[in-house]
């Protein structure tokens, strides 16, 4: 079973993320589980995700509190709270950042970090504002080819059956974020 | 002929709603609802739904619009949680009274105050006196399925009363998973359309409700009380009928690993879901334990209950909930069906899991524990810090 | 005999009403009018005991008895059932009382209202809660007793001015009608039959042993508010087109001591309690004319 | 098995009744005429058919006579005594009953 | 020292509140209560009660306002029946959430639809999860002095909870009988002036009922839990006091001829009253039969019901209520309390007098004789028609 | 610094409002200017969230959290409690937004007013159910976007004309006020401090999320909405007394466009819908400097 | 035990009737109980009113089938409706008319029947309108005269407690009927 | 036992809670400057000390410093730029924060 965690800030649509990607396992034949955070949602305020996948039905209706793996919709976020809590070793840290994960500073043990700029994809496909632009499909672009988990082609599709507004542009997003996702 | 989505429960609910061709709907937000109506709203605005849309000023008015569609003869749909149930409550009673096969979702939150949004059951169980059927589902799939064999159910004349289909905040109503969606032509098959017996008519007028005095009120008791009886064997074949057309089984409860069990554990809703994982566990470490979901909670299921624990020696009740005064209303409840049986298994009671306290494996795995080794008392509690 | 009211009655005798009920009479007016193709809803008030026990039913359409907050909500519930299952055009008729309308009903009226259900909404306003033995009402006219008003402390708060609250939901049709003026009465319902949307219809209908007055007394009542002023006649159209039908703008209107003091609940009044209500009754008429533009 | 008594509906038994409180009969079955202690007496030779005893009648106790005159139901006028009050003629009487 | 009056139920409820100097009265009518409130807006008027008197636009405010002024820091009562009480569901949860030491009047009537006024209790007893402590007075004595004693047990720092005080319909409500009222200095000496531990005070400002998460929800109903269990004790002193100040005597049950009783009947209300005339002549013709009257609902006295059933062969329960889908709502809680005794009574669940059906003395030997000849079963009907 | 308004602040920070919540300002200012005597009652609305989890507030005078419904009444408690405990005059203050006060909680508002209960009643207007995600409130303008009037089906009524259903009432004051004009509403409550009774304050409270609006642009919106005229600032005593505050009666409104478009939940309207809003604007502009007698 | 029904008018005030009448017999010392028919009462329709006395407490609180006395105020009714219903045997029946008992046409077994003008007495102290006198007072004389079961004192005395306009002049009314009632 | 850490309130067990949900603290322990995606900054050379600023901000995050002028208090501000849109003089920038 994965268990992944996404964080974002309210308003930028990561619960809708922890979605398309469930969706897209879900093409891929899996069983798998995506919910928010069961809390109150602050424009601003952080908030987080997750997602299961399992290869058989899940029975397990409880919270994720050891993820295995990490999305970060917001680079801002590493300074302001502690994501890796509970962060189990040895799986995959995908952040939306200019940064290369070498320039990142993260107190991790055996994670896996990759980065990609999500922000600058989202802005040259117009997704969202310039104000705040979203970044929500181009991660999950990183978090494929970070991962290998799941194929851009099932992250492709998730995002054109479940995003209703630009559809294609997101796709575009996803991809372009898949081949310059670094490591 | 059938389609997958990842679709949150509240969502699951929707769709439910959809593919039973419901004619009115009358909804008001609340959280942990929101979705469900919001789906429909604009299912309804973009023609999807070919239904009339109440937005209506308060949970109160839901219930009575919905009352009033149903009593003209038209399919109504609602949905609410916690403090809208509650805000309800006078009409739900109405609903029964009049015979209203209504469908209701009602998503499990805890009351205030102090203010809360998260999972317990005490909302929909504190109901569980004014006649409305229930079923507590452990999974989208389930909620979204329970809606269509609602409706077969409800509007069965034999029956002919509200059901509500109850599920966890958070826990299923926003959380997305596999659901597959019953194809329309198929559903039709399942589901006709509404056609009840007695309606508004201008062409048959008949008043409905009026003063009845104590020569037949009781009467009138009665009959709710029999189809309630009654509706144990349509529940029955609405379920039948179900597993024939689309291959997914029900009953009035669920059990797993219990015929050979010795120690039961009872419970509902998603945490019910949750301890399938911990009856695994512990069958692999030997030991004989087994779980009973009860779906549905009204009517009571008495011979399903007393059938799968009369053989056991421990029976283990996790309640969600809590009657002040009492203790947990599942406890209470299984407890009084076993009481009249020749040989009763021990019954023991937890109340776990209130305003959204997380019910985890482990959390369950202790109430295994504890009910080994010690004895059952009116009130315990799991998990709460004393 | 002559008729100058639809001459078909929708109500059957043997129903439950006092001696002289204005609110049966009400009825009466109403079915006549609006004929076959209605069907009603009532929350709890005098009428849910008029129209008779289990198994027996005064009236010739349907009706669904309803809980007493919810009249205008179930009517529009049973008129989004009906478009959805009926062929015919069915007026939903909501049928209360002042306690359930000015009250415990009226969030649900201001909700119907505002979403401009297509529902006509009736209020038989006697003044007070009857069915449960005359208690206070917001419709409960100033100085007026009733037992949560006892003479020692009569009710000090002005009637509320439901009609300027409906109107402030610009619906279609609203009127102000009198069961004392059955011809006014039929023809605003003639008008509103055509409109859709919300139409709103305040009827004052006295009440023998509300009022404590005569059963013979009801329609010389329902006739002195008329002239006096304190229950004057009008129509709103869309919340803001006003046409006063009676008393004639034109004219005085009669002094309002007359009608106070044929009824007990008014009797205890001292003259400058009286002066006081004619002085709020001069200012609501010259308000009204004002806003009738005349 | 339901019984229709002239007006009244008597039930036996539960399975008798509707599912709901619904309506089988009319309120005619309760004849309110009991409830007078005044009745209405018509002069027919003063009336003038002008059917305004008839428009103000609550009990809808006032029928048209072969004549097109009031006439009176006293199987359920209740005594109000509004027909009396508003004949504009006066034809109308209200009487004791009968102590 | 105390007055003796011939008086209806509804005002010995509102004598009560007099009695008790109460300072908030927000009430709205409703048949068979109005009376209650006509009296306290007389006695307000004209300055017999020195008491704000809000005269609302509906139950849901009357409960609403109650709250309001009780949180403010005042004594604060009302009183309502059936539709009404529906109509105050969601606050009946509020109140005890916030811990408010209400005392409500609640008359016993039936539900609609259809309309009815007559006496039934599941308008009360339907409302047993929300953590109000209940009262099923069967004398109008009893409910004069049981508002007093309700305020002395809400208003206690270890209970800190609402009171609901409840009388059949017409039998009590409507029945005028022989009262003796307390002397109001020593009514004073009884109950103290209201002085919470913690209100909304400008000097000490808090806020009450904010958001609470699944970190401290739980324990916060186990604290209401908590006090439920403690107000055993809190009832037991108030009344033991009122004993030695005023004579009359009280218990969380009272019992008649039950210590040598092989059968018992169970019951609440005025019905468990009646019942001593059949355990009167049962008793002449040589049947050991006895009768205990739930007078607590909430908190369920599960001591005293189990001490005093379970040496007696049979138990028979009376229930003028209906939980459909289940059954009797008395029959199901005696039961559960007694399910973990070792040696169990047989229990008989009947139910009669819905709709205000009358229960006279005949009724309830048709009820011993029953239990004579036959078994229990889950639903059992007694003078229904059918 | 200037002080323009009362500089003690009778709220903390940390609270959970939104970045450039109209809402959190609005009690910002009413805190100031009513001071310490002040007893809050909050039903169900972000509020209930801004001020905070247990065991945490972010006001520093008592509150309590109630029903959704019961803003009013549970005010009116408070008072009626406090008038026997305290001796200090006390504030009774219910806040609420406007799905609690234009829909749920409109019969609770509307028994107080009617009983003229000695409470201030503020509703804070984000113009719809914001705490659950923006759904429709009946103070929803016309042609917005909400998640239950899609794009595809924006509200079709026109925003509830709650003013004038309060002004039915004839309580002894209200007011409409903005977070963009903190003086002109401290200056309102003051004034109003010093009445008996019910008075009532309609906020209008930009919201960014329930807006689609940028945080820094809340106050802008406010000043837009007044001097476009969609929303006027005034007061009316006595249900009578009309003053306008703002705009000026005798300018010119601006057009409402540039504040329409300005809003993501209107940027889906075709000119024509702009047209028909600006129509209604002006007329009800027209309609309030006539009862205004300007 | 005494069972006794009271037939009225609505509007008329047998229910008050029942209870001074057990009120009076409370201040003798007796336990008592005075209820109305449980109905809706109308203006102008028949109701019933019940009292029960006793020199115990009364335990039993169901409703009274077959009372033993009737008190009757309102003379219209003996042809409306049937006031004997489930009368036993034996008692006395307390009616308010300006006849006779031997001219009334009474269908009753073995009941001793009374008669006494009420109204007539409560015209003349002016009680109630001409219309509509009100006559619950006065009846009640007739009633301690003819069963001689309380005190004519009594019954005033609880009429002066329980009245509250013209008490006295109620008072009267009843021991001018006490005085004038017929057997 | 109730332990106080910083402004944190920590319970213990149930019977530290008050007996219903009662505020012991402020939500100062709420430090909403993480919230901030971009911060206001002060030229304090352009800053006039007009006090419009502190009257428009929603989160109590202006005070005013030695010199009258305005001055941001971080550990609230949410960053939301009402300030800097409402300084008639322009003395306030929004930066974007440290990514
Ligand atoms: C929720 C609720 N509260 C109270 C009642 C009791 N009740 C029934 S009718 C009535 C009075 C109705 O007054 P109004 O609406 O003026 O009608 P009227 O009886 O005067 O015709 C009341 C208070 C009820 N049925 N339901
Ligand atoms: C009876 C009831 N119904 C629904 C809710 C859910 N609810 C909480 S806040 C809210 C919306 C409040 O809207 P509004 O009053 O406009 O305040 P806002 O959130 O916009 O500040 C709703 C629907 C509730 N708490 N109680
Ligand atoms: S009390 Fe008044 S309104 Fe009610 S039935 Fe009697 S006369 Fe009519
Ligand atoms: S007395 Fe009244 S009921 Fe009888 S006919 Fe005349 S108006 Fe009708
Ligand atoms: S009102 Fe008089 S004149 Fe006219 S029809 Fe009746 S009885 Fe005849
Ligand atoms: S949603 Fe709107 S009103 Fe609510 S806190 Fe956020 S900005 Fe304020
Ligand atoms: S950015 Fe917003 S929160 Fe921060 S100081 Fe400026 S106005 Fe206040
Ligand atoms: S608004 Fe600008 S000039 Fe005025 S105090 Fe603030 S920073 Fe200084
Ligand atoms: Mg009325
Ligand atoms: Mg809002």
């Amino acid at each position: 079973m994965l268990e992944i965690r996404v964080h974002g800030r309210g308003g930028q649509g990561g619960v809708i993320a922890s979605k398309i990607l469930a969706y897209a396992f879900a093409m891929e034949g899996k069983y798998v589980q995506a919910f928010p955070e069961f809390g109150v949602e602050r424009r601003g305020a952080p908030v987080t995700a997750f997602i299961r996948v399992s290869e058989g039905k899940i029975n397990i209706r409880s919270k994720i509190y050891e993820p295995q793996h990490l999305i970060v919709l917001e680079p801002t976020l590493l300074g302001a709270i502690d994501i890796t809590e509970g962060l189990k070793d040895g799986g995959f840290i995908v952040i939306n950042t200019k940064k290369r994960p070498d320039e990142l500073n993260l107190k991790v043990k055996n994670s896996k970090i990759a980065t990609v700029d999500a922000t600058g994809i989202a802005l040259k496909y117009r997704l969202g504002s310039s104000a705040s632009p979203i970044v929500n499909t181009a991660i999950l672009g990183g978090f494929a080819k970070a991962t290998g988990f799941v194929k851009i082609e099932s992250i492709v599709e998730a995002i054109k059956k479940e995003v209703p507004i630009k559809p294609e542009e997101n796709a575009q997003a996803a991809i372009e974020a898949y081949n310059s996702t670094l490591m | 002929m059938s389609e997958q989505k990842v679709i949150m429960g509240n969502h699951a609910l929707s769709y439910g709603a959809v593919t039973s061709r419901v004619q009115v709907v009358a909804a008001y937000p609340i959280t942990p609802q929101t979705q469900v109506v919001e789906l429909l709203s604009e299912m309804c605005a973009d023609g999807t739904l070919d239904a009339e849309f109440i937005k209506v000023e308060s949970e109160h008015s839901a219930m009575a619009a919905s009352i009033g569609a149903s009593a003209a003869g038209a399919r109504a749909f609602t949905a609410t949680s916690s403090q809208g149930l509650a805000l309800m409550h006078e009409m739900l009673h109405w609903a029964v009274g009049a015979r209203l096969p209504i469908v209701m979702g009602n998503i499990n939150r805890s009351m205030a105050p102090p203010w809360t949004i998260w999972s317990e059951q005490t909302d929909s169980l504190s109901q569980r006196d004014t006649g409305w059927l229930q079923i507590y589902a452990s999974s989208n799939q389930e909620v979204y399925d329970s809606v269509l064999i609602a409706y077969k159910v409800a509007e069965n004349k034999k029956v002919s009363l509200p059901v509500m289909i109850v599920l966890d905040a958070f826990f299923l109503s926003h959380t997305s998973e596999n659901v597959n969606l019953i194809d329309q032509k198929d559903a039709d098959r399942y589901l006709k359309p509404y056609n009840p017996e007695f309606k508004l008519d201008i062409k048959n007028p008949h008043t409905f409700g009026g003063l009845t005095t104590a020569d037949w009120y009781m009467e009138l008791r009665y009959k709710i009380q029999k189809a309630m009886e009654d509706s144990i064997d349509v529940i029955k074949e609405a379920h039948k009928e179900f597993k024939d057309l689309f291959g997914r089984e029900y009953g009035l409860v669920e059990t797993y690993k219990c015929e050979d069990a010795d120690t039961i554990l009872v419970a509902i809703a998603t945490a019910a879901s949750t301890a399938k994982e911990v009856i695994d566990e512990l069958r692999k470490e030997g030991k004989k334990v087994g779980l009973l979901r009860i779906r549905f909670f009204r009517p009571f299921p008495f011979d399903d209950v007393k059938k799968n624990l009369k053989n056991s020696k421990k029976v283990i009740v996790l309640d969600r909930n809590l009657s002040p005064g009492n203790g947990g209303i599942v406890y209470q409840e299984v407890k009084s069906a076993l009481y009249n049986e020749p040989v009763k298994p021990k019954v023991y009671g937890y109340i776990a899991g209130l305003g959204g306290r997380d019910i985890t494996v482990d959390t369950i795995k202790k109430l295994f524990e504890d009910a080994q080794k010690s004895e059952p008392a009116e009130v315990k509690w799991m998990e709460v810090k004393i | 005999m002559k008729y100058s009211i639809p001459e078909k009655e929708l109500i059957n005798p043997g129903h439950l009403a006092c001696q002289g009920c204005g609110g049966a009479l009400a009825m009466r007016i109403v079915l006549k009018t609006l004929g076959e193709n209605t069907i009603l809803t009532i929350p709890a008030c005098c009428w849910s005991v008029i129209d008779g026990p289990f198994p027996y039913s005064a009236v010739k359409v349907p009706l669904f008895h309803t809980a007493f907050e919810t009249a205008a909500i179930t009517a529009a519930g049973i008129k989004a059932g009906t478009k959805k299952v009926e062929k015919e055009y069915i007026h939903s008729v909501a049928w209360a009382g002042d306690g359930g309308t000015f009250d415990i009903g009226l969030q649900a009226l201001s909700g119907a209202a505002e979403r401009n259900d297509d529902i006509f909404y009736f209020v038989y306003d006697n003044e007070a809660y009857m069915n449960t033995g005359i208690q206070r009402s917001s419709a409960t006219p100033k100085g007026a007793w009733t037992t949560t008003t006892p003479t020692t402390f009569p009710k000090l708060e002005s009637k509320k001015d439901l009609d300027a609250i409906v109107a402030a939901h610009n619906v279609p049709y609203q009127a102000t009608v009198s069961v004392s003026y059955p011809e006014d009465f039929t023809k605003k319902l003639e008008k509103a039959v055509k409109k859709r949307g919300f139409k709103f219809f305040h009827i004052l209908a006295p009440c023998p042993p509300g009022w404590k007055t005569n059963p013979e007394d009801t329609i010389k009542l329902g006739r002195m508010a008329v002239e006096s002023g304190i229950f004057p006649l009008y129509e709103i159209e869309n919340g803001e087109n006003y046409t006063i039908n009676m008393p004639s703008p034109k004219k005085e209107l009669k002094p309002v001591n007359e009608y106070l003091l044929k009824q007990g609940r008014f009797r205890h009044l001292k003259e400058k309690d009286i002066e006081l209500i004619q002085e709020i009754i001069n200012k609501r008429w010259e308000k009204l004319k004002r806003l009738a533009g005349v | 098995m339901i019984k229709k008594i002239g007006k009244k509906i008597i039930f036996e038994k539960a399975d008798d009744l509707p599912p709901n409180a619904m309506s089988l009969g009319t309120t005619e079955f309760n004849e309110t005429g009991s409830w007078r202690n005044e009745r209405p007496v018509v002069d027919k030779d003063k009336c003038i058919a002008c059917g305004i005893c008839w428009k103000f009648c609550p009990d809808m106790s006032i029928k048209e006579d072969a004549q097109g005159k009031a006439e009176i139901d006293y199987v359920f006028c209740k005594g109000c005594g509004i027909c009396a009050a508003e004949c504009p003629v006066k034809a109308i009487k209200m009487i004791e009953e009968e102590k």
